[in-house]
C-alpha cells in the first residue's frame, strides 16, 4: 500500500523494519535513543528495542570505532552522526578503518555500518553545522556514499544499506526531511551504486544530488516551454559512481550541467565532468558547467548563506549557455 | 572567602545583563526574527558571570557554544550592541553578522571564539596558554565546556599536553546536567566530572556553580596556580539551564519537577537575598538595577533591529588572509 | 600466585619462539629481503605471551604494531609459518602479502589485526567487547597499546565508553619506555600511566612486564572482573625493547647503560633460571627448547622463501565486499 | 652560491633559516626536537633553539589545535603530521579549525600554521603509511595545499608557507626526500599560489607534481625524439590552483594528459580536467587523459605496490592515445 509520508518518516521506518527483520542491527549514536534523535528520526526505536539502542557520550571517534568492531562481530550498527560535519572529529575511523577493513580481511569480514549523517545548508547555522561533506569522502576506495531525494528513495536505500557488507554514509540533506512523497508500507530494498534517470530528455544531461533535484525538475520545467527538452540523472549512490548511466545519457544530449551543493572546487562535479571529457569525447557539443555553492566556508546570515547556495538563476544559464554553444 | 558589597553588587548587574540579553534573544529566536539556533544559558549566569569576572581582559577566553553571557561580558560595554546584532545576523554585528550565535570573537578583548565543533576550542585553547608560556607573560586561558563536550578525545589530549608541559589553562566544566538529552552520569563513568582530571594529576573541585561567590573564589585560585606556573586546573561547576538545549527544544527528557528544584537555586535569586538580607541593599535598589539593564538590553536590541543586513560581498571577503574568492558572475 | 611448573615451560617455550622468531625477522629485514618498516618485540616477550596464554581462543585480541609475538602465539601452530611468509610480502602469507607486518589479522582465533594509526584499534576493540555484550558470551577483548598510544583522544573516548557501560575489555598497556623517541614521562603528566584510568574510577595497576608470573596473574584478575561483567582494567606493563623504533633505528636518544640495565631483566632469562632454580629444569632441557623452537622457526623461513609473490590481481580484491574495481588496462 | 643537496635537507635549512629570521617561528610534533624528526629532517633545530622545538604526545589533534591557538597570538607554528595518513586523526582540527579561522576573524588573526606531512607510496607501508591526501584537503576553502617537486622549490616554497598567513599543508613526498638539486644558500622565497612551466611545448600539456614530474619529464624526452612537444606543468600550490598557468597551456595544445599519484575517483586530476572542460572546450582536440593510482587501498607487497602505483607505461599510452585521437 502506498502512503504519502516524509523523508524522515522513511529513513524511521527503514530501520523499523530492518530491525524487525534483523537482530543484528542496533542503532548508536548521540541522543538517538531515549530522544529518538536531534532530528526526531529515530523516534520510537528505543520503546521498542529498549536493548537495541544506545545514546553514547559526545565521542564520535567511539562511535565508529565501536561500530567497526562490532561489525567485525557480525552486529549491522547503524550508526548517528548527528550533523555531517561532525565528520571531521571522526574522518579517520571512517576512511582508515571502516573504508579499509573489508580488503584487510580479505573480505572475511567488514565494516558493514551504516553511518547516517545530516548533510547540507540552508539552516543558517554557520561553519559547522552546513556543510556538504561528500567529496571528502569520495576518494576513498572501500567506502560507499548514498544520497536520497527523496521518501521512496530514503526508504529502499537506507534498507540496501543497512543489509550492504560495505560501510555506508547515508546522508541526509536536512532540507529534505519534510519532504513528502509515496512510499510504500511493506519492506522494499533499492539497489546501491546504481543512478536513477528521473526524467527522460535529449538536449542536454542534467546531473542532480539530494534537494539539487528539485533545481533540475524545474529547469526541465522552465526548459520544456522553450523547446529544450532535458535529462535529469540522480546518482543516488555518489560513491562507487555508476559512470554508465549519465556516460549514456551524455552520449546521447552532448550536454552536461551538473548542479552540485557545496564549493565548485573539487565537488563530485569535477569529477562527473572528467569522467566524460575522458571517455566521450567525441559526442560532447558543449562546455560542461558546474552550477555550485561558492568556495568560502558558510557564512550565517541568511541573505550571505542564500548567495554562496548554487542558484536556481545560474542553472538556467547554464543550461542556455550549453544549449547556444 | 567573602567578596564586598560592591563587588557582589557588581557581579549581581553582569547576572542581570546576562539573563536580560537572554530573555530578549529567547523571544526574537521564538518569533523568527533571529535565524538558526540558539542555546541560551538562563540558569547559568553565576558561573560565567563569576569566571569572567575574575579574569582581566588581556586573558584568553574560549566561550562554548551557550556563552553569549561570557561574550558579553568580556566584551567592552560599547561593543555590546554589535554582540545582539552578531546573533540577528546583522552587518553592524560584531563579526558582521557572518557568524551568529555560535561563533562571536572580539579579539580586542581576547574573546577566541567559539568553534561549532564541540570540543574544538579545547585544543585550540592549549595553543593561547602556549603563547603565554612562550612569550613569557602572564595572561591565563579559560576554555569553558560542557559536561557532554567532555567525551571528546580532544580534551584528553589537551589535558594530558597541559598538565605534561604546566599551561596556563582553566578548565571550566559547565555541568548543567545534560549533553541535549544526555544525563552527564549516562555517558560518563564518574559521579563527579571533576574527578577525571585526577587521573592527570591535575587539580580539581566540583562547586556548587549557582554560587557565585564559590565561583569566583574557586576560579581566582585556580587563576592564581596558573599564573604562577604550576599549570592546569579544572572546575566543574554544577549548574543548569532553564531552557532546552535549543531554544525549542521542549526538554521532555527532563524529570517532572527538575527543572523547578533547579528555579528554586536560581544564581540571581540567590545573590539578590544575600545582597538585601546581608549587605542589607533595598529591594527597590535591585530593581533600579534591573530596570536599567532593561533599557541598556532595548538599546541593543532597537540597534540590532534597524541594523542593514551585510551585503553580498562580504560572503567572500577573508577565505583566504591575501588573495580573493570569486563571488557570483 | 604462583603457577605451575609446566604451565612456566609452556610460558617458558612461548617467549622463547617470539625471541627466535624475531631475530629471523630482524635479519631478514636488516638484509633487505623483508620489505617495510619492522617494530620488534625483542625484551617484550613476556608482557605478549603472559597475556595471549590467559585468553581463550574466542577472546578478541588486537596486538599493536609490535606485535608479532602476540600474533604468533595467538595463531593456531600450523598457521605460524604463514605470519611469517605475510611479513616476507608473499602470496602464502596469512593475510595474502597484502598487509605485511603491521596489518596481520587471523579472524579464527579472534586476531582482529592492527591498524597503523595509534590509537584506532582502541577504539575497534570498543566493538568487539561490545559484541559480548550485546551477544551475551563471556569472550572478553584484549587491546595492546604503547605507553606513546596513550597520546590519542582515541584512549579516552575508549575508556571513557568501556567504563560506562562496563564492557569486558583489557587495555594491555606496554610501557616499554619510549614512543620512538619520546620518554614517557616527557609527554605525560603522571609517573604511573597506569594512573590515568583512575580517572574513570577504571582499576588499574602498574606491573612488572617482564616477570611473566606477574602478567599471568594481572591478566587474569583481569579478564575475570571482565567476564563478570564489571568492566574495563588497565594493566600497566613496565619493559623495555631492546631494538630501535623500528629495525635500523639506532636509538641513539637511549642513555648509555640503560639498554644494559634492561637486558638485565630480559624476560627469558628470568624464567629460565627460575625454572633451573626452583623447578630443577635441566639447562639440556632448556637448551633442547632452544633448538626445537630454532627448528620450527626455520621451517617458517624457508616456507617464506620458498613461496611466490602475490599476483597482481590481488591488489584489486575485496575493496568491496559485492563490487569489483577495475585494474590496469 | 648555489650547491647541490638534497630535499630534505633543503627543508631542513628553510625551517633553520626562517627560525633565525622570525623569533615568532617554532617546531612542533612528535620527535621532532631532540630527535630531529622521523625522518630527521628537523634535525639541529632543538640544539640550536632548545625552547622553540617541542616534542609531544601523540596526540595530533592537540598538535594542529595548539598551533591554531598559538597562530591566533601571532607566533608562526610549524607543525609536523610525520605521516602525512595521520590527518585523519586531526582532520576536524584541519577542516573545521584552521581553515575557517581566517574567515571567523575576518582576517584579524588567522591560522597562519604549517602543517609537514609525509606523502605518499613506494616504501612498503601498506594501508596508512602510503596514502595521497592530498583530495582529503582541496575541497576546503581556506586551506592552502603546497607540493614542491625538486629541492629549490621545497626551500622557497617552505619559507613562503611559514610567512603566510594561511593555514599551509606542506606535502612532502617520500620519494623525494633523497632527490638533488641546486639550492642557493641564502634565504630565498617562492610565490605561492603559482604554477611552474617545468617544460615549454606545444602539442600535448601534461600536468604532474610532486614525484610525478619524474614521469612527465621522461615522457617529454621520450616523445620529443618521436617529434611530439610536451609542456610540462607542476602546479606547486594544489590549492588554491593556478588555474590560468593550466588553462593557458591547454588552450595551446588542445590536448591534456594529467599525471597523479592517488586513486583516480575524486583525485585532482578531475577538478583540472573538468576546469578545462568547462572553460575552454573549443580549444581542445582529443579526449583529457588521467594516469594515476588505482582505486584501491594501498597493498604491503612490493609488486602489488608496484602495480597499484602510477605507470609509466601507461603515461606513455595516453600521450599517443591523445596524438592520434
Ligand atoms: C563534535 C560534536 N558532536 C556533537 C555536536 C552536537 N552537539 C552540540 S551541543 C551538544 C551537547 C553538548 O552538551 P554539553 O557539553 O553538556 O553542553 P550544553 O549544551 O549542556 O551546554 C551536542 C551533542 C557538536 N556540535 N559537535
Ligand atoms: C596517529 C599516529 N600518530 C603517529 C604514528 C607514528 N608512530 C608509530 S609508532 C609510534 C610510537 C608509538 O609508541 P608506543 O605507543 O609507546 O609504542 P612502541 O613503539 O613503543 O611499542 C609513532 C609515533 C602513528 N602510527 N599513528
Ligand atoms: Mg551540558
Ligand atoms: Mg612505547
Amino acid at each position: 500500500m502506498n502512503r504519502t509520508i516524509t523523508f524522515a518518516k522513511a529513513i524511521n521506518e527503514a530501520i523499523h523494519q530492518e530491525m524487525d527483520r534483523d537482530e543484528k542491527v542496533f542503532i548508536i549514536g548521540e541522543d538517538v535513543a531515549k530522544m529518538g534523535g536531534d532530528f526526531g528520526i529515530t523516534s520510537g526505536i528505543w520503546k521498542k528495542w529498549p536493548h537495541r539502542a544506545f545514546d553514547t557520550a559526545l565521542s564520535e571517534s567511539a562511535i565508529i570505532g565501536l561500530s567497526c568492531g562490532a561489525a567485525l562481530c557480525g552486529l549491522r550498527p547503524v550508526a548517528e552522526l548527528m550533523f555531517a560535519d561532525f565528520i571531521g572529529v571522526c574522518y579517520d575511523q571512517i576512511v582508515n578503518n571502516a573504508a579499509k577493513l573489508c580488503y584487510m580481511f580479505e573480505g572475511k569480514a567488514s565494516a558493514q555500518i551504516v553511518v547516517r549523517a545530516v548533510t547540507g545548508g540552508g539552516i543558517r547555522c554557520a561553519y559547522h553545522h552546513s556543510q556538504c561533506i561528500e567529496p571528502w569522502l569520495m576518494n576513498i576506495p572501500g567506502l560507499v556514499v548514498v544520497a536520497p531525494a527523496t521518501p521512496y528513495e530514503a526508504k529502499g536505500l537506507l534498507v540496501s544499506a543497512i543489509r550492504s557488507n560495505n560501510p555506508v554514509i547515508f546522508l541526509e540533506h536536512k532540507g529534505l526531511y519534510n519532504k513528502k512523497g509515496d512510499v510504500p508500507e511493506e519492506l522494499y530494498d533499492l539497489p546501491l551504486y546504481e543512478s536513477k534517470v528521473v526524467r527522460k530528455g535529449n538536449d542536454i544531461t542534467l546531473v542532480a544530488a539530494m534537494s539539487m533535484v528539485d533545481f533540475a525538475l524545474r529547469a526541465a520545467e522552465d526548459l520544456s516551454k522553450e523547446g529544450v527538452s532535458c535529462e535529469i540523472i540522480n546518482p543516488l549512490t555518489l560513491f562507487p559512481l555508476d559512470k554508465e548511466t549519465i556516460i549514456n545519457s551524455v552520449a546521447k544530449t552532448g550536454r552536461l550541467v551538473i548542479i552540485q551543493e557545496g564549493p565548485k572546487f573539487m565537488g563530485y562535479a569535477a569529477e562527473i565532468g572528467s569522467m566524460v571529457y575522458e571517455d566521450i569525447f567525441e559526442y560532447l557539443k558543449a562546455p560542461m558547467k558546474r552550477v555550485t555553492s561558492l568556495d568560502t566556508p558558510m557564512p550565517f546570515s541568511p541573505g550571505l548563506e542564500d548567495y554562496v547556495m548554487p542558484q536556481y538563476a545560474d542553472v538556467k544559464k547554464a543550461c542556455s549557455e550549453v544549449m547556444s554553444f | 572567602m567573602t567578596i564586598t558589597k560592591e563587588h557582589l553588587l557588581k557581579v549581581y548587574q553582569d547576572m542581570v545583563l546576562i539573563r536580560r540579553f537572554e530573555e530578549v534573544v529567547e523571544k526574537y529566536s521564538k518569533n523568527g526574527t533571529i535565524p538558526g539556533f540558539i542555546h541560551l544559558s538562563i540558569g547559568q549566569e553565576a558561573a560565567q558571570a563569576g569566571v569572567i569576572d575574575t579574569l582581566k581582559e588581556t586573558d584568553y577566553k574560549f566561550p562554548d557554544h551557550r556563552g553569549h553571557g561570557a561574550i558579553v561580558l568580556s566584551s567592552r560595554p560599547e561593543d555590546r550592541k554589535t554582540i545582539m546584532a552578531e546573533i540577528f545576523g546583522k552587518k553592524t554585528g560584531i563579526n558582521g553578522g557572518r557568524g551568529g550565535s555560535m561563533h562571536i570573537n572580539d579579539l580586542k578583548v581576547r574573546n577566541m571564539g567559539f568553534n561549532g565543533i564541540q570540543g574544538s576550542t579545547v585544543v585550540t585553547s592549549l595553543g593561547t596558554a602556549f603563547a603565554s608560556f612562550y612569550n613569557h607573560t602572564d595572561d591565563v586561558t579559560v576554555v569553558f565546556m560542557g559536561d557532554g563536550t567532555l567525551g571528546e578525545g580532544t580534551c584528553h589530549e589537551s589535558m594530558n599536553m597541559a598538565a605534561t608541559w604546566k599551561l596556563p589553562l582553566i578548565y571550566v566544566l559547565i555541568n548543567n546536567q545534560y549533553a541535549i538529552s544526555t544525563k552527564y552520569t549516562e555517558s560518563h563513568p564518574q559521579e563527579y566530572l571533576a574527578d577525571w582530571a585526577k587521573g592527570y594529576l591535575v587539580p580539581s573541585e566540583t562547586i556548587d556553580g549557582n554560587d557565585i561567590e564559590v565561583v569566583i573564589e574557586s576560579t581566582q585560585k585556580a587563576i592564581e596556580r596558573a599564573r604562577k606556573g604550576e599549570g592546569p586546573t579544572l572546575i566543574e561547576m554544577m549548574t543548569y539551564r532553564w531552557q532546552g538545549h535549543f531554544s525549542g527544544d521542549p526538554a521532555a527528557y527532563r524529570p517532572q519537577g527538575e527543572l523547578e528544584s533547579w528555579k528554586e537555586k536560581c544564581p540571581i535569586k540567590q545573590t539578590k537575598s544575600k545582597l538585601m538580607n546581608i549587605y542589607g541593599i533595598s529591594e527597590l535598589d535591585l530593581d533600579l538595577i534591573q530596570r536599567k539593564t532593561e533599557d541598556e538590553v532595548e538599546g541593543y536590541l532597537q540597534f540590532s533591529l534597524a541594523s542593514p543586513w551585510p551585503s553580498t560581498d562580504d560572503a567572500t571577503s577573508w577565505v583566504y588572509s591575501d588573495i580573493s574568492v570569486e563571488g557570483r558572475k
